[in-house]
């Protein structure tokens, strides 16, 4: 088990014939995600490594069955392609791309939530359960499956907690970017509510950052859970009023700050890392590993 | 992206708006010809990006023309809240009856508009009992409608004429908002001046990623050189005043390595996200921004994915064979071709380190 | 029992304080219909014959319960209105008024859709329960309960056949009047399916017109029904192309002739009245009325 | 209300759908000067409100000016379809590659606005069919989007530049639909002319409610003298060709009361819904218009509800005892205060009935 996606998870990526469309396809593919065919107008019927192209969306849903669509399109755009896969009934939507306008990202999130699509991301690395299916772009070889659980909001800083985990020995269920926009389609609460439902999953680490009060918001929601969470937040040395890279990641009007986000973490019952490499240790303190 | 005072103002009067009449001057003797225009009692405001300028001595009020002027030359080219003052905007004194609260913004949470009002305006929101504030979260579809202007309307106590005023004021600013694909539009304070509704102050937030598509409205700059040099090759860079240069690939673990650094008592010396460009050219600039702050020591933290070890190695190595690195560059290397990648570096004089908060404490070291 | 509405529906009157609400709220009091408020911005705190009156919907909604609202708002002003009811959670929502654009229209459907609200009209007389409650605009007098669910596109050409229905004895269950624009909240099929389920209704009138497919439509439901269902349509007699009196009531391009739908109602097993008085009796061969 | 076509094609062109270059005339003179301007090969097409103008002979080609100026003066004038031609459109005849059908509609049964387009172009969309017409429901909050073009055109088997030149153009035609609060846009032929996609006719129908809020909208007036009098006093009325002048109170039962004259054999002269207005003025305009079509017989159909049947019988009398009435009245006349109304008539010369059919009969008979 895993959740979001798994083994049987029909994928199609949007923008599959662009450089980066391309270069992730095939990783994709490698990693052994049933990609089942790339979107890019004008090129339908064409096919890129065996992979059937098609002009649209509509076009992929008629022809066989589609779960998840991947989005490698350029901001300016991205809002229209998801749409287009959201209304063509696609169920889960990874928008991969960064940079998309608020306005078009808060277009596309209530567009999905009228529809009971998940969205994931914008400006996300996408998802992986681990062995199974990858939706996005994390580098194919650090993953492990096991029974931990990740949810986060930054890329890198997440692959960093999978390979301290992989190096430990603790695989991962599933590992899931939320994204680092103000705006995106899934918060920690939705991930956690998942994750505390999958039967495999035995722990779950959230990863977050500076900025916005999802972490707050999750932390009465770790109250009631009945697994536990390690988590670790990013931005303790960040000044306010400074954007650390993600739009979200931002101390405004004294909210958002990393004392805050600690406090109700901790108050909730979540193991708090000061620093990534710990993550690993405290898992083992929270879960029977053998 | 901000807007000064006088831009949100220019902006909000364009859509109907009612603004105080002024006139944005750059010099103590405009400041004299832009009183004597508006005539009567005039505010000399200061243009900066950033609130709470009362109590920073920028905004000053002045009877005649003569006084606007020395008003003018006491506040230009001086600093008010931290910020060199360039321009300073010259306005009609409004009678103040009643000061209101309104601003729209995006709730991250909701992931909807939200507005926000208070009958307790002039003072910080944030300080304003949440028993005060009215909150409406927009649809982001069907956006602020007639009605429920109506209804914020009667949330906040306004009637009659005011309160009319008050429902086609809530319709235009959210226009604003929409068109301009703004973050933030406040009103702060929105006074009531018999029977006018006056926006006394402006301040408007478009977001940076709708820039492209928002052609008219002005540009204004608030990155440093150094800011705006990184962000020009795409490079995420925040200026900070500690001595240890960070350059990362991610902005979360570039997050990460300056709490470790300061975990271990070290101080930063800015934020450099390389994302995934960490190519031979893009490393030679980000190499030359980070020595441009003259920090102690440099630390480059890099877990590679997509991004290849070796090429990472081989790029700080070409960049070093070039150009003289003054200071000591301690690199975290992992990830794809690990091996190779760390051999190429050690070859060539670099300490490589496996884990980044061995990395940092080394650093943390050198600088002190 | 009946459909919609009943003795219980707390109803609301947007625009009560106008001629034509002011008019029509009184008429409803005196049917013993539960107006528990009124509408009216700006007027918020009087009174309007001991009815209080409200500045939104919100207000009212706040205040106490509301199950149903009737709008006497001007056409250009409609729109507004119908969504703050909407938006304020009211469920069913009458409107009245005519002239209202179409673009109007739909966007006041697709909204009451969206948020699960039932919408009468526009352009409707409205509905009444026999005896019950009575939300819009019939004289008051003619309506006498009784096993005859009736749903219509217009106005006086029900109320003449619920005259002949009361002269015969007859009484009638609700009386639904779907409104005779082109783009309405309900269709026959809707208002079918509930008398379908009515324990009170024995059988069911429809008084359609020329114009559109609704009765076409209808005609696919009725031969799924449990109920009989006798049908009188007008317009008979008019040419195509011209638009009689309602906007939906025009033959375009061949569609919605008045032969098509008698065509259809009868192979779906209605009865047809060729002339209005003739439905008391085909009622009375239908079911047994003793 | 529908437009001329030189009207649709006009307002298609501002909103930059490519249209034939073309002028509209009034004079064979005119006709010959647009020729000459135009230059080459013509066709002359008559502008009425009414399709199936080539096969009513109100379309001809023309080589040279002489010869359009010549068309022109067959056609200006005369009638086709069976109305008058007073104004043609001189248009450049374009060469045609193919011909496509494009329009946008509302869908009543939907509730929304339907995208309707074909590869069979040039016939009446009836006639094709359905497998060879692809329909697309557009989202009335949403807008028909980019994507969905993308979508249309590939079921339309558009590709490459004519299929980039057709998602803009649905995405146009939607913006014309939209704004102009339309009821019907319609482009047959959608002519494939190289790698260009004119629109060679253009049909137009704005929402008749719209109006008031769509103010640069040329007016044009398809109502008859008669009808626009009833308008303008807020009655429904229409004309038709029969002897039996019919007055109701409701649009359905009017209707309901045309039908019962057929059935009994007769034909009605119009339908006129007086609605709830049937006052003394009211009723006094509303007699004038049906006596102005000089009928054998007038049936009044009045089901009083709100209405009170002493107020419609009272004002008859008035109306009667101010003008001469040179035709039989029979009225039917039930509901609220029936008796008084009843008592009233009968006094003054009327006769009334109870039953609507009774009345039809009668006035069907006196009618002979």
């Amino acid at each position: 088990m895993a959740i979001i996606i798994d083994e049987n998870t029909n994928v199609i990526v949007q923008g599959a014939t662009g450089n980066q469309g391309k270069f992730h396809t095939r990783q994709m593919l490698a990693y052994g995600t049933k990609v089942v065919g790339g979107i890019s107008p004008g090129k339908g019927g064409q096919e890129l490594d065996g992979l059937k192209i098609y002009d649209t969306v509509s076009a992929a849903v008629e022809d066989q069955r589609v779960d998840a669509s991947c989005l490698f399109i350029p901001a300016p755009f991205a809002r229209d392609a998801a749409f287009e896969a959201i209304e063509a009934g696609v169920k889960v939507v990874v928008v991969i791309t960064e940079h998309i306008p608020l306005h078009d990202e808060m277009e596309i999130v209530n567009f999905a939530r009228q529809k009971g699509t998940t969205v994931i991301g914008p400006n996300t690395f996408g998802i992986v359960s681990s062995g199974k299916c990858k939706v996005g772009i994390p580098p194919n070889q650090f993953f492990i499956p096991g029974p931990v659980g990740i949810v986060a909001r930054s890329g890198t800083l997440t692959y960093e907690i999978v390979g301290n985990l992989t190096a430990s020995g603790i695989g991962q269920s599933t590992v899931l970017g939320l994204g680092g926009d103000r705006v995106v389609g899934m918060s920690f609460v939705d991930a956690l509510e998942k994750f505390d439902k999958d039967p495999y999953t035995k722990a779950v680490v959230l990863v977050g950052e500076i900025g916005g009060n999802q972490e707050e918001e999750a932390s009465e929601f770790i109250k009631k859970m009945a697994k536990p969470v390690v988590a670790y937040i990013a931005g303790k040395s960040a000044p306010p009023g400074k954007r650390m890279g993600h739009a979200g990641a931002i101390i405004e009007r004294g909210k958002g700050t990393f004392e805050g986000k600690v406090k109700a973490l901790k108050e909730a019952g979540a193991s708090i890392a000061a620093l990534p490499f710990e993550v690993p240790s405290l898992i083992r303190e929270r879960i029977d590993l053998a | 992206m901000k807007l000064f005072e006088y831009m949100g103002k220019d902006l909000f009067s364009r859509y109907g708006v009612d603004v105080p009449r002024g006139r944005m001057v750059s010099t103590p003797e405009e400041a004299v010809s832009a009183a004597k225009e508006i005539g009567g009692e005039v505010v000399v405001k200061s243009q900066i990006l950033s609130g709470k300028r009362g109590k920073g001595g920028g905004i000053l009020f002045a009877s005649t023309p003569k006084q606007a002027g020395e008003a003018a030359s006491k506040i230009l080219g001086g600093t008010v809240q931290g910020l060199v003052v360039e321009s300073v905007l010259v306005e009609e004194k409004i009678k103040i009856d009643k000061e209101l609260y309104l601003a729209i913004t995006i709730d991250g949470s909701a992931k909807k508009p939200v507005l926000i009002a208070s009958a307790s305006g002039g003072m910080d929101i944030e300080e304003v009992p949440e028993e005060n504030i009215v909150k409406y979260h927009i649809d982001v579809f069907h956006g602020l409608q007639a009605y429920a202007a109506r209804e914020i309307s009667r949330r906040m106590g306004l009637a009659g004429g005011i309160g009319k005023e008050f429902n086609r004021l809530l319709l235009l600013l959210y226009k604003v908002f929409k068109e301009k694909e703004a973050e933030l539009v406040e009103i702060n304070p929105l006074v009531i001046s018999g029977d006018r509704l006056i926006a006394a102050d402006a301040k408007v937030t478009i977001d940076d990623e709708a820039l492209f598509r928002q052609k008219d409205v002005p540009h204004v700059e608030e990155r440093t050189e150094a800011e705006q040099k990184a962000h020009a090759i795409g490079l995420s860079y925040v200026q900070l005043d500690g001595n240890i240069a960070v350059m990362a690939n991610g902005a979360g673990i570039t997050m990460g390595t300056l709490d470790i650094i300061q975990h271990y008592g070290g101080k930063a010396a800015n934020f450099l996200d390389a994302g995934g460009g960490t190519g031979k050219e893009g490393t030679a600039m980000a190499l030359e921004i980070l020595l441009s702050r003259k920090p102690r020591v440099i630390l480059i933290n890099i877990f590679g994915g997509i991004t290849r070890c070796d090429d990472v190695a081989n790029a700080l190595v070409q960049v070093k064979n070039e150009r003289d690195i003054p200071v000591p560059v301690i690199i975290r290397l992992v990830g794809t071709n690990e091996e190779l990648g760390v051999k190429i570096l050690q070859e060539n004089g670099f300490e490589a380190y496996k884990m980044m908060h061995e990395a940092a404490a080394k650093a943390v070291e050198l600088a002190r």
